[in-house]
Order: structure tokens, then sequence, then C-alpha cells
């Protein structure tokens, strides 16, 4: 109120609005990207997967699709252990070569298995899924509680991580909407899984984050107490 | 009484802005030192990120130490702006006018700094951001029982409003600075001040929702110290925490420690900026004085009250804290002392016009008090923490490590690097406030005497 | 997109204050591999656990365990709910026994000194090298004739291993060899005299009602303490009527905190309190008429000399009331001989003063008076073990060890060898050992070569020359037959429960069975030993003693009766399956041979050996702590240095005991570091004042002070052994390890004391009060 | 059925203090070791412990023991105050404490009366080989989070999903189920079990000697009663925690010749 302080002359009204909405976005955008970074890198740190379709190279190529597909091999007959307790257990090299003794000549790949079996070695496979030492997932409680069940397809989208598309695909191809399903004991793997048979190179189809986890626990009435998985 | 120093604008704007416009030879290097003990603490910091809260003096029974010491000491000091500006507002005390920026300015700064304190304090500071309401997908929310979700809220907002604060206050003088510079730093003061012209309306607004920021911020203002004092109050299971007085009694000890400290801040204001005594006056520290001595003496209250209680019931292992905190060494001894900084020496001397009227006096005492202060929550946690349990098998003590210490001093160093880059850039005394203040000068009778206005409450 | 997770962590980790924060959270890259096994054994699937039966055989006590293995790895040890010695329960020592098999510093493969004796470098070489060298020194000595000039040292061993290591001893010509720190000698010696018998019988905790132990801490440490605590917990809650028990101690250990009254007695003197107990019972006629003209040569005054008026002051302390430890005997005494079924026991420190013998003989005999030998709740003889595994026959005392050493330094000892004991660490500075190992007589050791057997690099390891490292028993096969038995015969099996460890360190290195050591020894041709093992490999020993049970056609596995099997192997399967073998219709038989001796009516004072300052001395009582025991094999493994102590909670130092009363005269607090002196060298200790310790008495925890043992035991604390007087129990030639006498000074420095209660300026004391008390009256 | 409520119950008559808990419980939980400092800077976390309390003066000197865990309260104070829910109640009556949920603010350690919550000052180590007797169904911690006692909740679950995989209900005192502590136990001063289930011997136990099931008040306990007393009590009763743990009394006896002074 004292004259003689403020010398500033009006601006231009459009000029004023201009600067107005400029201010307006670049502050929203700042706010996203600053959001969504926070999220995506806080999620990020210690959980297994940042973006889907990650497939690792592995030391021996191993096609599930030869095995599933052509052979028709069920996911328990090497995955051993998947049914009995909480790890689904890698094969042992003895377990391929019950097989591969015989089969298989002239296939490098083969010549390498062949080659760790004769020195009696291991094969370090890159791990694709992995849950922190903080979570303790039960192959077998899953196993039976999926085995068995029946569910209606209710939505068909092209997102793999879609539980019930993955099921209803992995049942049937071209199920349809509506349709009730039972799921075959080895069906359930590819709940979590997805189509393993389809993958040259195996890689995570779901974010396995927990949130995926609750969402699925909540979803079949699982419990959803901290002890389920956390202790 | 001192006489009216009728002061022409051109001197207030002179006398004010002579900080931001010139830059004094001390002012670098006191930033840089202060920047030393910023970075030192913060490499403290990450030292002991890195390596776990082992490097700190923390054990079994002593779970909280130096950091939520420093933490509660902060969030006390930040009363002092609201206290200030906001009730001396409302209350309408003439002489809050040339300490009003000060004081806001000081209870951001110490915001921030509590702010950032319980970041050292907890274990794993990279998930600290669980404690707010985001996350959206796992559907685990904050506990809203636990006062460590209110206290974010409330300081939260309490640095919101105190900010908003700031700068409504700030938009005149800015607009002052911006009109006496030029170049970029005209133009960047011209978008800070939002386009004040100090047309009739803006003024109108400007009053407004400083009068409306003002009432709207006491119940935060309550309910902050409230908050961090429920931080201890909730747990039943510690001797000396479990009281119900300590909403009152720690806002009316963060009212002792933060309008001690903008006593100080004021001190060093009139030694450090020439001119600064015709505006920053000592009829101003008579009356922060006289303000003191009762909100000293009601505090002191509270803490005679605090101990009566406990002690009302006789429980054993109260007795067992209370003749910890009071007789043993080193506690009784930093009791001792707090008793005596805190109330027992400044408060007689404030009792004298003549004390209340020095500098370099009013400086050493409010300081006193501040340690005082600083040691009350010392002696409120850690001995109570140290004798938490009737199981005397586990009672403990603690020492605090050089990396606590370097982490607290960072606190104090952010503070002080704080107020002295907002004094190279804003004037830390309100121009448009003062001018106002001119303009409603008045001296009243007061039965045959008449006294300046800035005292007539 | 085109940015792997593996790219964008290091695009991330490219700021420094990040990758601080990250490092907390980032994947461990061993996380990052999923491995293919070359086979898949049944217990080595992810994920699936397993429990294995076992035992400890080489541990006195075999107590039986059951062990949880996961992914081909021992994760847990529990006890054998079946094993009817422990019956489910464990000790802290048998947990723990998962540490030495992961010891980070276990022995890897033979080793061979390279610096000078005790310099403590090794190179490590093949086994067949290092069996090679043994060998061919063992065959250098017998071919010059002086086979005599070897000597085996072990511990205590109740199982086969004893009879092999005995077996190959005495084919070769050489000396077997026991040494144990705290030895129970004089204990098996009165055990002998007064039931015929030197095994340990069982005491009857769970039964009895009313128990009078003279210095055994039998809770905690002494003999079978697992089992006596099992029994303990029966004796004060399981039963109709609440057990009382009365300790006599000169310390206040565990046993004594936890009895229902406890009695001090100087060191030394608790023979003269039980016979006083027994003069208060025979001149009151409180026994039966038969049993007291038996023990008393049908006199009734034969005892009056240890009337309690007459020797109350002779073993209490100074400050106690005189009158009321009169009261305090008559009233135990009728106590005693008033209940159904009393127990006396004694052991620990009273063996172990000079007259140890004499104290235990007739603390022993009291169970004759009061008839409780052979009845429940009382002394319960055990029967003779099966004919298939050696008991412990091997005894030697600690005067036998003064001879050997007198033998080290005349050149009489060339060879050395050294399974599981430690006389380096176990035996008094006093006695000469170290010196003779190092200088001998004229500056240079005369004993060439010393082997030891050492999972890790303990003290007597440290002064080999060449170490051969077994397997640990979770590794091994074994058979034991328990000391103390529950009453009946029992035979323990061990099996390998996981592959060896260091298996995969190839066909030269790692580690090896010692029995199979021993054998494949024995069989060299160029020694020609005459050795009559009753199989090729120790597994093939072993199975040949369960044909003799299974042969015998007694007992049972399990709930099945042996005459029940069909084939050796299913019984073998079954044995393995459970543990253990027992026949529990096997009693002890009376033996018409044994003549029960009659009480000494002479007193019998203790001797102490002298300090420097008479005025001041101390009694000096060293004791087991419940987790480091004696400091042998335990001290290396970090749960148990950790484990707080039952009275001090101190933890990974040596601490000494000492009344908060006279320490505050003396000017010692807690932390303070005292030198503790005997006239044979003086150790220092951080003091731990508390008010239960005895105004004239010392207490110092065993188990620290070593050489070697790996990181967790090197160079911790100080060996209370090292002080100790050279002094003999009397008749049994014993260690009499309490009865040095010392002197004790603040040497100014203090630390504090690692302990788990926190520091409290006064003791603490429990406010609730939580204790029901029952007023008792004189019967 | 309801679900069940765990519990113990521990005889502090029968506790003879020997630490045999301590072990087992760290061997189960993958406790770190504790290193000497972490004694002199009074750290060391153990879930279970042990305290002694002195009576008296030599020669009429007496020592208390008494175990200390997770009391797994029904009002516990450690729950409230966390800020993350890192630690809460479930149905099954246990105390929960989600490692990777919590941030370490030792609220919840100054709530407990008990003092029974341990924090990881430093990142646990396992020198070398000593990693592979870790056990895999515990988690192990990190530094900077809180962590205690249990119940051996990994028991609990595994025992658990084999009843339900073999249809049957689970066994009061299966070997499997009991926490490691009370296996562990020598003497049988620790039982464990389901107070929901009125045939277990724990809430037997609970009905003989605390009387009308609930929490008993034993305010007016003048000390000087019959040995037939009821000798149940909770421990700390006066923080109206209702804790899942209930001690029995040591018995103790006055003789005359203490009863002069």
């Amino acid at each position: 109120m004292i004259p003689g302080d403020f010398q500033f002359s009006k601006p231009p009204k459009n000029k004023l609005i201009l600067l107005g909405v400029l201010g307006s976005i670049g502050f929203i955008v700042f706010a996203v990207i600053a959001l969504i970074a926070t999220f995506h890198i806080s999620s990020w740190i210690d959980k297994p997967i940042v973006f889907a379709g990650e497939a690792p190279d592995q030391p021996i190529e191993f096609p599930h699709t030869i095995h599933v597909q052509e052979l028709g091999l069920d996911c328990t007959f090497c995955h051993t252990n998947v049914t009995k307790g909480a790890s689904a257990s890698i094969p042992a090299v003895n377990l391929c070569m019950s097989c591969h003794t015989q089969l298989g000549d002239g296939s490098t790949e083969i010549e390498k298995l062949r080659e760790i079996h004769a020195k009696k070695d291991v094969i370090q496979w890159t791990r694709v899924h992995r849950m922190p030492d903080h979570v303790r997932f039960i192959h077998e409680a899953h196993v039976k509680r999926f085995s068995g069940t029946r569910l209606v397809v209710e939505k068909i989208t092209d997102s793999t991580n879609q539980i019930r598309l993955t099921e209803a695909k992995t049942i049937k191809a071209g199920a349809k909407i509506g349709e009730t399903l039972d799921i075959a004991a080895s069906g359930t793997c590819s709940i979590c899984h997805g189509d393993v048979s389809k993958m040259h190179k195996v890689e995570q189809v779901r974010t396995l984050k927990m949130s995926d986890c609750v969402d699925c626990h909540r979803e079949n009435d699982a419990p959803t107490d901290c002890t389920t998985c956390h202790y | 009484m001192q006489e009216h120093i009728q002061l022409n604008q051109k001197e207030i704007n002179d006398i004010a802005l002579s900080s931001v416009l010139e830059t004094p030879k001390w002012w670098l290097p006191a930033v840089l030192i202060s920047f030393g003990f910023i970075v030192t603490g913060l490499a403290a910091f990450f030292y002991m990120v890195y390596h776990g809260l082992g490097v700190t003096g923390l054990n079994r029974p002593v779970f909280w130490g130096f950091f939520i010491v420093n933490f509660v000491f902060w969030i006390g000091i930040s009363h002092a702006g609201i206290m200030i500006s906001a009730i001396l507002r409302l209350t309408q005390a003439e002489w809050r006018r040339p300490i009003t920026r000060a004081a806001e300015v000081l209870t951001v700064f110490s915001l921030m700094a509590a702010l950032h304190t319980p970041l050292f304090h907890v274990g794993r500071p990279w998930r600290t951001y669980w404690v707010f309401p985001y996350d959206f997908s796992r559907g685990v929310w904050p506990n809203v029982r636990s006062p460590f979700v209110w206290d974010p809220s409330a300081v939260g907002t309490y640095l919101i409003a105190s900010t908003l604060f700031v700068i409504i206050c700030l938009l005149p003088d800015l607009a002052i600075i911006r009109d006496r510079t030029t170049g970029l730093r005209s133009k960047i003061y011209g978008i800070l001040c939002l386009g004040w012209r100090g047309t009739p309306r803006q003024w109108k607004m400007q009053t407004i929702v400083g009068i409306l920021l003002s009432a709207l911020v006491l119940p935060v203002f309550v309910s902050v110290h409230s908050i961090v004092s429920w931080d201890f109050a909730v747990i039943a299971g510690v001797e000396g925490w479990h009281s119900t007085i300590f909403a009152p009694y720690f806002i009316i000890g963060a009212i002792h420690s933060g309008v001690s400290a903008v006593a100080t801040f004021m001190v060093v204001m009139m030694w450090i900026w020439k001119g600064n005594d015709r505006i920053l006056r000592p009829d101003h520290l008579d009356a922060i004085g006289r303000l003191l001595i009762i909100v000293a003496t009601t505090w002191f209250l509270f803490l005679f009250l605090e101990i009566a209680f406990a002690l009302f019931t006789l429980e054993r292992p109260e007795i067992a804290l209370r003749e910890l905190q009071f007789f043993k060494w080193p506690f009784s001894g930093l009791f001792i002392l707090f008793l005596l900084t805190s109330y027992f020496i400044p408060v007689p001397m404030w009792m004298f016009k003549n004390v209340r009227r020095s500098l370099p006096l009013m400086f050493i005492s409010t300081i006193l008090v501040n340690i005082g202060m600083w040691l009350e929550r010392f002696l409120i946690i850690i001995p109570s923490l140290a004798r938490k349990t009737p199981f005397a098998f586990d009672w403990g003590s603690y020492t605090p490590s050089i990396v606590e210490i370097l982490i607290v001093t960072e606190t104090f160093a952010f503070v002080i690097f704080g107020l002295l880059m907002f004094s190279k850039f804003f004037p830390l005394i309100p121009l448009f406030d003062i001018k106002e203040g001119m303009v409603f000068r008045d001296e009243i009778k007061i039965g045959r005497r008449t006294v300046p206005a800035s005292i007539r409450e | 997109m085109g940015l792997t997770r593996r790219q964008f962590l290091t695009l991330i980790g490219g700021s420094t204050g990040a990758a601080v924060l990250f490092q907390a959270c980032g994947v461990p890259p061993e996380e990052l591999l999923v491995e293919s096994s070359y086979e898949m054994p049944e217990d080595m699937v992810s994920g699936l656990d397993n429990w294995y039966a076992t035992t400890d055989a080489n541990s006195p006590v075999s107590n039986g365990l059951i062990v949880r293995i996961m992914e081909g790895r021992a994760k847990k040890i529990e006890g054998n709910i079946d094993f009817p010695i422990n019956e489910g329960k464990h000790s802290a020592v048998c947990e723990a026994s998962l540490q030495s098999l992961y010891h980070p510093d276990r022995i890897k493969g033979p080793l061979l000194r390279v610096g000078n004796r005790g310099e403590g470098k090794f190179e490590e070489i093949s086994w067949d090298n290092a069996i090679d060298r043994l060998s061919s020194e063992l065959k250098k000595l017998k071919d010059s004739g002086e086979s005599a000039k070897m000597v085996f040292a072990t511990k205590p061993l109740n199982s086969q291993i004893n009879s092999i290591v005995s077996n190959f001893t005495t084919s070769f010509g050489g000396n077997h060899v026991i040494h144990e720190p705290l030895e129970q000698t004089t204990l098996k010696n009165a055990f002998q005299v007064i039931f015929g018998d030197k095994k340990i019988p069982k005491f009857d905790i769970a039964n009895s009602d009313y128990i009078l132990s003279f210095g055994s801490d039998f809770l905690s440490t002494w003999i079978s303490p697992t089992e006596y605590a099992k029994a303990y917990g029966q004796f004060r809650q399981g039963n109709k009527t609440r057990g009382y028990l009365v300790q006599v101690e000169s310390r206040f250990s565990s046993t004594a905190a936890n009895a229902d009254e406890w009695i001090y007695t100087k060191p030394g003197t608790e023979g003269i309190l039980a016979l006083s107990i027994a003069q208060v019972i025979i001149s009151e006629g409180l026994a039966d008429t038969q049993i007291i003209n038996n023990l008393t040569n049908n006199d009734l005054t034969y005892l009056d000399q240890f009337a309690p008026s007459l020797i109350a002051s002779k073993i209490s302390d100074p400050s106690q009331n005189t009158e009321e430890v009169i009261n305090k005997i008559t009233k135990i005494a009728k106590e005693l001989a008033s209940h159904n079924n009393p127990l006396v026991i004694g052991g620990g420190s009273t063996a172990a003063s000079t007259n140890g013998f004499f104290n235990l003989k007739n603390i022993y005999l009291l169970n004759y008076l009061i008839g409780s030998v052979n009845n429940k709740g009382g002394v319960i003889l055990n029967p003779d073990p099966v004919n298939i595994s050696d008991l412990r026959q091997t005894e030697t005392s600690f005067s036998d060890w003064n001879e050997l050493i007198k033998k080290m330094n005349n050149g009489d000892v060339k060879i050395l060898l050294n399974y599981g004991s430690d006389p380096w660490y176990g035996l008094p500075d006093s006695a000469g050992f170290k010196d003779a190992i190092i200088e001998g007589n004229n500056g240079i050791s005369n004993t060439s070569l010393i082997v030891s057997f050492s999972t890790i690099m303990d003290d007597i390891g440290y002064m080999s020359d060449l170490i051969l490292p077994p397997h640990h028993f979770l590794e091994d096969w074994g058979i034991n037959t328990p000391n103390p038995a529950p009453g009946h015969e029992i035979v323990a099996f061990q099996q390998p429960v996981v592959r060896p460890f260091f298996e995969n360190r190839g066909e030269y290195l790692g580690t090896k069975s010692f029995p199979n050591i021993l054998l494949s020894i024995s069989k060299d041709p160029n020694l020609n030993l005459n050795t009559n093992f009753e199989g090729e490999d120790y597994l093939s020993i072993i199975k040949s003693k369960a044909k003799n049970l299974f042969d015998s056609g007694k007992g049972t596995v399990g709930l099945k009766n042996t005459k029940d099997f069909a084939s050796f192997e299913s019984f073998w399967n079954s044995v393995l399956q459970h543990g253990f073998w027992q026949d529990t219709n096997s009693k002890y038989k009376n033996k018409k041979s044994h003549k029960l001796p009659q009480f000494d009516n002479l007193i019998e004072e203790p001797n102490f050996s002298s300090s420097e300052n008479p005025n001041k001395e101390f009694y000096l009582i060293p004791f087991e702590s419940y987790g480091l025991r004696d400091g042998i094999g335990n001290s290396s493994l970090p749960w148990l240095q950790a484990l707080p102590d039952t009275m001090s909670t101190a933890v990974w130092k040596t601490w000494a005991e000492i009344n908060a009363k006279v320490a505050k005269d003396m000017n010692i607090k807690e932390g303070d570091i005292i030198r503790i002196a005997s006239n044979f060298g003086n150790i220092e200790a951080i003091a731990y004042p508390n008010p239960g310790t005895p105004t004239d008495v010392i207490c110092v925890p065993l188990g620290q002070g070593h050489l070697g043992g790996g990181r967790f035991s090197e160079k911790r604390g100080a060996n209370i052994l090292s002080i100790l007087a050279p002094l003999n129990v009397k008749t049994s030639g014993a260690l009499a390890w309490a009865s040095t006498k010392v002197n004790i000074t603040n040497t100014g420095k203090w630390r504090r004391l690692p302990k788990f209660e926190n520091d409290v300026s006064e003791f603490p004391t429990d406010y609730e009060q939580h204790i029901i008390k029952i007023t008792r009256y004189d019967t | 059925m309801a679900n069940p409520s765990w519990g113990m119950v521990i005889d502090n008559d029968k506790c003879t203090g020997c630490n045999a808990c301590v072990i087992a419980c760290q061997s189960e939980n993958n406790i770190p070791i504790n290193e000497e400092d972490h004694f002199t800077q009074r750290r060391p976390i153990q879930w279970i412990r042990i305290e002694r309390y002195w009576e008296g003066e030599f020669p009429n000197v007496k020592a208390r023991f008494i175990p200390v865990l997770c009391q797994h309260c029904a009002d516990a104070p450690c729950e409230p105050v966390c800020p993350v829910y890192a630690t809460y109640h479930n149905d099954q009556g246990l105390n929960v404490q989600v490692y990777n949920r919590c941030i370490g603010t030792r609220f919840c350690a100054n709530g407990c009366p008990y003092q029974v919550r341990h924090f990881n000052f430093w990142e646990p180590e396992w020198p070398d080989s000593l990693e592979n007797q870790l056990n895999p169904d515990v988690t192990v911690r990190t530094r900077g989070i809180m962590e205690k006692c249990t119940f051996c909740v990994q028991r609990i679950q595994r025992t658990k999903r084999e009843s339900e995989k073999n249809n049957t209900s689970i066994k009061d005192g299966d070997r499997q189920l009991n926490p490691a502590c009370v296996n562990g136990c020598a003497t049988d001063a620790l039982v464990f079990g389901d107070f929901n289930n009125p045939e277990s011997k724990v809430s037997k136990m609970k009905k003989k000697e605390l009387g009308h099931g609930g929490h008993g008040d034993h305010s007016d306990h003048d000390g000087h009663k019959e040995h037939d007393e009821k000798r149940g009590y909770h421990l700390l009763e006066e923080y109206g925690t209702h804790p899942s743990v209930v001690y029995l009394k040591k018995v103790d006896y006055e003789s005359k010749t203490v009863e002069k002074h």
C-alpha cells in the first residue's frame, strides 16, 4: 500500500494464460514421471523381473518345445519334486542321459551335455524364476490346489499374464467365453509359468511380484496372511 | 522505554535489503563451513547405511538415541514460527513485526531438519516411503494406529503451511527486490513474486490469506508436537513415557525452545547486519524476554507435574527410572545442567530489564535454554529406555557414537546453511510488515505514561 | 524393449550414491544360478528334508540323536525320542556339533609341519604320503626294537574306536593312554570299591523324592546332564510329591542354584559332612540295624567324632553361624532317613581334592545306609554290557601321565599319537608336558614324532608334526555302549548322515575315517602287526558286532524283538533307522563276591598347595560351563562360545566368580582384570563379583586360553588348568584339580565383561516374586 | 474347527537355566553368530533367553531362572505402533514379524515390555562354510530390521501342510510342530500347544494352574500359600498385554533356619 515500492507493469493477458497453461502441463508431466520412476525403481530393486519378455541364454540350449510339444513329456517327468515338495527341482544330468545316451547324436548341444556327463560335472543353469529369500513358495500346495479345479472362461485377452487366459489356453486351444473347463495336473504349471511348451528359451511371463501373488490368492480365496509366504 | 525511531521507507528498504543486495565478507566462509558439516554428516549417514546401525551407540534396551532426540528438538524449534507469526498476529501484538520472517524461516528449515532425521533413524532408509499410503498393488497400507504414520502427515502439513506462510509474506518484498535489481535476477524475482504489483486487491488478498492461514494452522501447530509426544506416550511399557500430560507438556516445551531460538536468531541478526538495530530494537528483545518468562514458567509447571504424577503411584520401575534420571551419573549431572540451563539460570536473568535489553546476555540465556531443552529430550528418552522394563536383567545404558554426533551436527549445519542461503536471496526482515507497522504505529497511554505500541499487549 | 535388467542394473549402478543403497537390495550373484547335479540321490532333492538317527560315539555319554538332512547338508540336530537315555532331548553341545562339521577352520586334508615345532606352519600333503610317513616312522621304531616308545593318547571312549586303538597299540607294543582334563578316575575307583563295578550306575533322579548331591553339578555338566535334567523335570513336577534337592558344594553352581537348599562346605570337606550325616542317622537309629552294623563294625559310637557339633566349624565358612550349620546337618540327616526314595550322589570338585576318594567313598556309602541302592529313586546299578564292544577299559590317571612325561624327558617316548584328547591344553603347566614336547631334557624334544588326529587345529595339533584329519561323527560309522547305561543293556549306532564334507577335494585330500586309517596302517606288511580285527574296514567290524547282537536273539530294536527279524539285513536296516538296540530285560545281577566296605572313621583332611601370600588366599575351583565344558573341541564353536553361562551369563572370555562383598573390600568391580596366581603360575581373568560365590572361593571356568582351535578360540581368555598344582588324589592318582590355593591382585586394567545380562549397578532381583513359598518344619 | 491359538506353558519350577533352548533356537532360526563385540555392545540376538535373578546373599543365596521369549500377546503393545504393519496378530494367535516389510523404526522394540525384540544392528554373517548349516525354511534377515521369536512358524506351517496333505489333524505335542526350544528343553519346562483345543496339554495345564481359563488375577497373592495353590501367571500381567505364554511359579521352601532372619 505504499506507493513507490512497486514499479511493475501489467503483462498482456494472453501471455499470462500461455504461461499458466505451460506451467501446469510441465508440473503434471514432472509429477507423473517422478511417480512412475519412483514406483518402478522401488519395485524393481529386489524383484525378479523388471521387463517382461526377458529370456536368458542357457549354457545348454534346452528346447522345451521339442521335449514337451513334440515328445509330449509331462512337466513332472523331469521336475519330479513339483508334486511332492516346495521346490520343483531341476533334473539331474543323469536323468537327461537316460535318453541322450542313445538319442540326439550330432547335435552340438547334446554333445555339450555328454561332455558334462563324462566329466561328472554339474550344469549351471541361469535361473529364470527366482523368489527372494524371504518368500516361501510351495509348489506342491499350488499344484494340488489347481489340479482338477473347474473354471469358467470369462475373458480372453492377448496379454500372457492373464491367469484365466493361460489356463484356458493350456487346457484347450480356442476355448470360448463361458465354457467350463477342468485343469489337469500338468496344466497347472502354465498358470504361472506360461505355456512353456511353446518356449524355445524359457522366459518369465508373469511379474511374480507380490501384487501378482496376492491378487491370485484373493481371487482364489487362498490365505493372504503374511505368514503364508513370509517367515 | 525506548523512543520511536521513525524511519522513512528508503531507510527501511536499505536496511532490510542490505543482506540481499550486498554480500558480506563472512557469508561465503560461513556457507562453506556449514556445507562442510553437511557433507561430513551425509558421508557419516552413508557409512551408517552401508555398515548398518551398528556404527551408532544404540543397543538392546536403548533402541532410540540421538536421532530421535534431535528429531523432537527440531520439531520443538519449529514451533517458534507459528507462535510468533500466527498467534501474535491474531492477538495483534505489534512488536512481532520485525521478527516474523525470521521465525517462519527458522520454522521451515528446522522442520526440514526434523523431517530428514527419521531417515537417519530407521534401519532401512530406502524403504521409508512405505509409511506413506501409496501401495496400490500389494494391498498393504500403512498402519494408521501408529504415531509414526501420524508424524509424517502432521509434520508434512505443518511444513506446507509454514512454507505457504513464508511465501505469502514474502510476495511484496520480492516485488521490491525485483524492482531494485536488473537483468536475470530481476526476472527470477519477478517470477517468484507471482506478479505482485501492490494493487489494493492484492494487498487485501495477502492480508486475508495471512489471517486465514494463521487461524487454520493453529490446530496443526497444536497437533504436531502432540503427535510427537504420542510417539512416546502411546507406549505403556516404558516408564517415564506413558504420561497423559505429554501432549501439552511437549507443546509448551516446544514453544519455550522455539521462542528462545528466535530470540537467539534475532540477536545474531542484530549483530551481523549493520543498521538492523534501527528496526530490530532491544525493546523487541524485551518483549520476547517477557513472553519467555511466562512460557518457561508454564513449562516448568508441566515438568513438575510430570514428575509428580509419575512418582505419585510409587511403582518400583518408575522409581528406578527416576532414580537413574535424577541421581545416577551421568544422568544426574545432565539433569542438574538441564534444570539450570532451561529454567533456573535464564528465567531469573530475564526478570531484569537490563538483561532483557542486553544483546550478549539474551544471546547466552536463550542459547542456554536450547541446550537445556535438547537435554530435556535426551533425559526423557534415554533413561526411560535404559530402565524400560521391570526386568532389571535387561537394563542398559547408552553412549552416542561419533557417527551419531556427526549426523546430529549435520542437522544443525543444515539449518544454519539454510538460513544463510535464505538471507542471501530473501530479506530476513519483512519490509512490508514494518512499513505496515509504521502506518499503524501508535502510542498508547498506560496510566500516566505514554509507551510505544510495540509492547501494548 | 532392448534394455535387459542387467544393463539396467549397470546403468543405475553408475551412480555411487545409489550403489550404496542397492548394495543392500541387489540379488546375490549365486542366486542367479541354479544347478543340475550330476546325480540326484534321495536326500539331495531341494526342498525335501529327511531325519536320520545316529549318535555321537565319541562323546563320553552317547545321546541318541536325529539329524535333519536337507540337500545333502545337516541342518539341525535333535534328540532321538526313543533313545532311553536322553528321551528326545539334547544338549547345547550336541546341537552345536553342526558347527564343527561346517567349521570354517576345519582341517581340509593331511598336514605336515614345515616350520619349527609349535610355530604353527603346515603344508598340505596327500593321504598316501601322510600314511606312508606315519607307518615308516612306526616301522623304524619297531625295527630298532623300541616299540614300547610309542604312545597313543585318546580321550575316554566307550566305543569300538577304543578297542581298535587298544588293539592297534597293543599289537604294536606301545602304550594306550587316556587323557581328560577333569578325569573321573576317582569316581570310578569309588564305584569299584562300593558297588563292585567301575561302571557308572544309573541315578534314578526321576523317581527320587529327596536328593542329596555333593559337588556334582549334574544339571549342567556332570556325567550325563541331559539325562539327569530330563529326570529332574520329572523329579520336580512330574511326581505326586515334589522332590527336595539339597546340594552340598563349594561353588554356587547351577545345580546349587536350582536346589531347594544349598550348603556350602569348604572344598574337600564334603566327605566329613557325609560322615556327620551318617553319624546322626546311626546315632539316632534311623536306619536298618543290620545295615548299620555292616557299615560300622557293630559299633554305634564308631562315627562319634563326626558328630555335627564337632565338625561344624571345620566344614563351614567362619562367617556362618555354627549352630545353624549343626541344625542343618541334623535336619538333612533326619530328612534323608525319613524319605521313601532318597538318593545321594557326589562328584565334581568333591572328587578333586586330595582326599577325593575318601569323600566319594563315604558319600556313596550313605546310599547303602539309607537303603537306596538298586531301589526305585535310588542308585540303580547297570548290568555288564553285551560283549560286543569294550567299555572304557583303558584307564590312565594323572599320576600315569606324570610317569609318561618323565619318560618323554628321558627319551623313552619317540612317537606320540593323539586322538580326541589334548594333553597340551589339559595338563597343568607344572606337570611339565609342554616342556617335554618342546625342549625335553637337553633342549631338544626327545619325542621325535607327534601325530594328531584333529578335525580342527587344536593345541596339540599346533604342536604336532603330522595332522591326519578324521571324519566328523556325522560323516562316519560308529558303535557305542553308553556309560552310564539306562539300567539295562543298550548299544547305540552311529551312521554317516551326510557325505564327508571335503570329499570333493579329491582322492588324496579331504578327511578319512579315523578307525579306517588305523586299519589301513595295521595292514601294512612292513609293520607286521598282529591285530585281530573282525573285519576289513570299520563298517564291516561294526556290522560283525551287529551280527553278534542279531545272533544273540536278545533285546529289541524299536518295538520289534530281535528274534522276529527275518534276516540280518532287515535287522541292520532297522537298527540304523532307530539308532540303537536295547535289551530292557537285562538288569543288574547281584555279585556275591562284592564285600561292602565300611565308613572311614578317621578324618582325612584335604591338602592344598600353598600360595605366596597365605593370609589372603582363596580356594580355586575350576568349573565347566554348560556350553564349553572342558574346552576340548567345544571352544572352537561360536554357538557355544556365545552361549551365556548359567550363573553369570558371561560369554567368549575367561571370567572369575568372586563374592561381591569380598570384591568390594578388595576394591574389585565387575570388568576389572584380576591376576590369579598360584605357586605354579598365574593367569588373568575378568572379575565377576556376585552374591552367590562363597567368600573364600574363586571360581574360574575352563575352556579358554587355547593356542589354536580356529578363529573362534585362538588366544582368547586364559586357561585355568595351566596354573593348577600337580597334586594327586590319594589312592586313585587322579589330578586333584580343586586343591590349589591362589592369591588375587587387581591389575588395574578394565574391560567390559561380555555377558548377556545388561549392565546393572545392583544385582537384579525378580521384583514380581512369582514364587510360591511353603514353610517347612523339622520332621 | 476354530483356528488354533498357539501358546506355551513355561514351568519355572523345572527350568534349570541351562540355556539349551537358546542354542536350539539359534540353530533352527538362522540367528547370526553373537560375536564377542555384540555382547560388549549389548546387541546379542537371542529369541529366547534365560533371565537369572539373585535372591539374598551368601550363604543364604538363591538364584531364579525365568525363560523369556516373545509372549505373542493378544493385545501386543508392539503391534499398533508399527507404521508399516510389519508386525501384526494373525488368526492363529501368533504375533507375526514380517521381515521384508520391516523398515526398522524400532518402535515395536520400545513398545515391548518383555524386551524380546531384537534389532539387526549389523549385517548377519556366517563365515565361509558355516553357511551350510542355515535352515532353508527360515529367512536370513538383513541388517536394519527387527526380529523375534516366531514360535517357529515354519514348523507350524509345515505341519499344517503335511496334515492337510494327509487329511489328518495336527497332533498335540507333535515334535515336528513344537518350536525348537521346546524340543530342546531337557527338563520339559516348556510345553507348546493349541489353547483353542481343550484336549491339548497346554489347555489342561492352563485350566489347572491358571483357573477359569482366562487371565488370572494374582494381585492378592501374598506369597505364603499352600502348595496346591494355582501356580499360573502371566509375565508382567499389569501391562494388560494378554500373553499367549503362561508361566508356572517356582515352588520354594522356607525352612525354619531361614525364617529366623
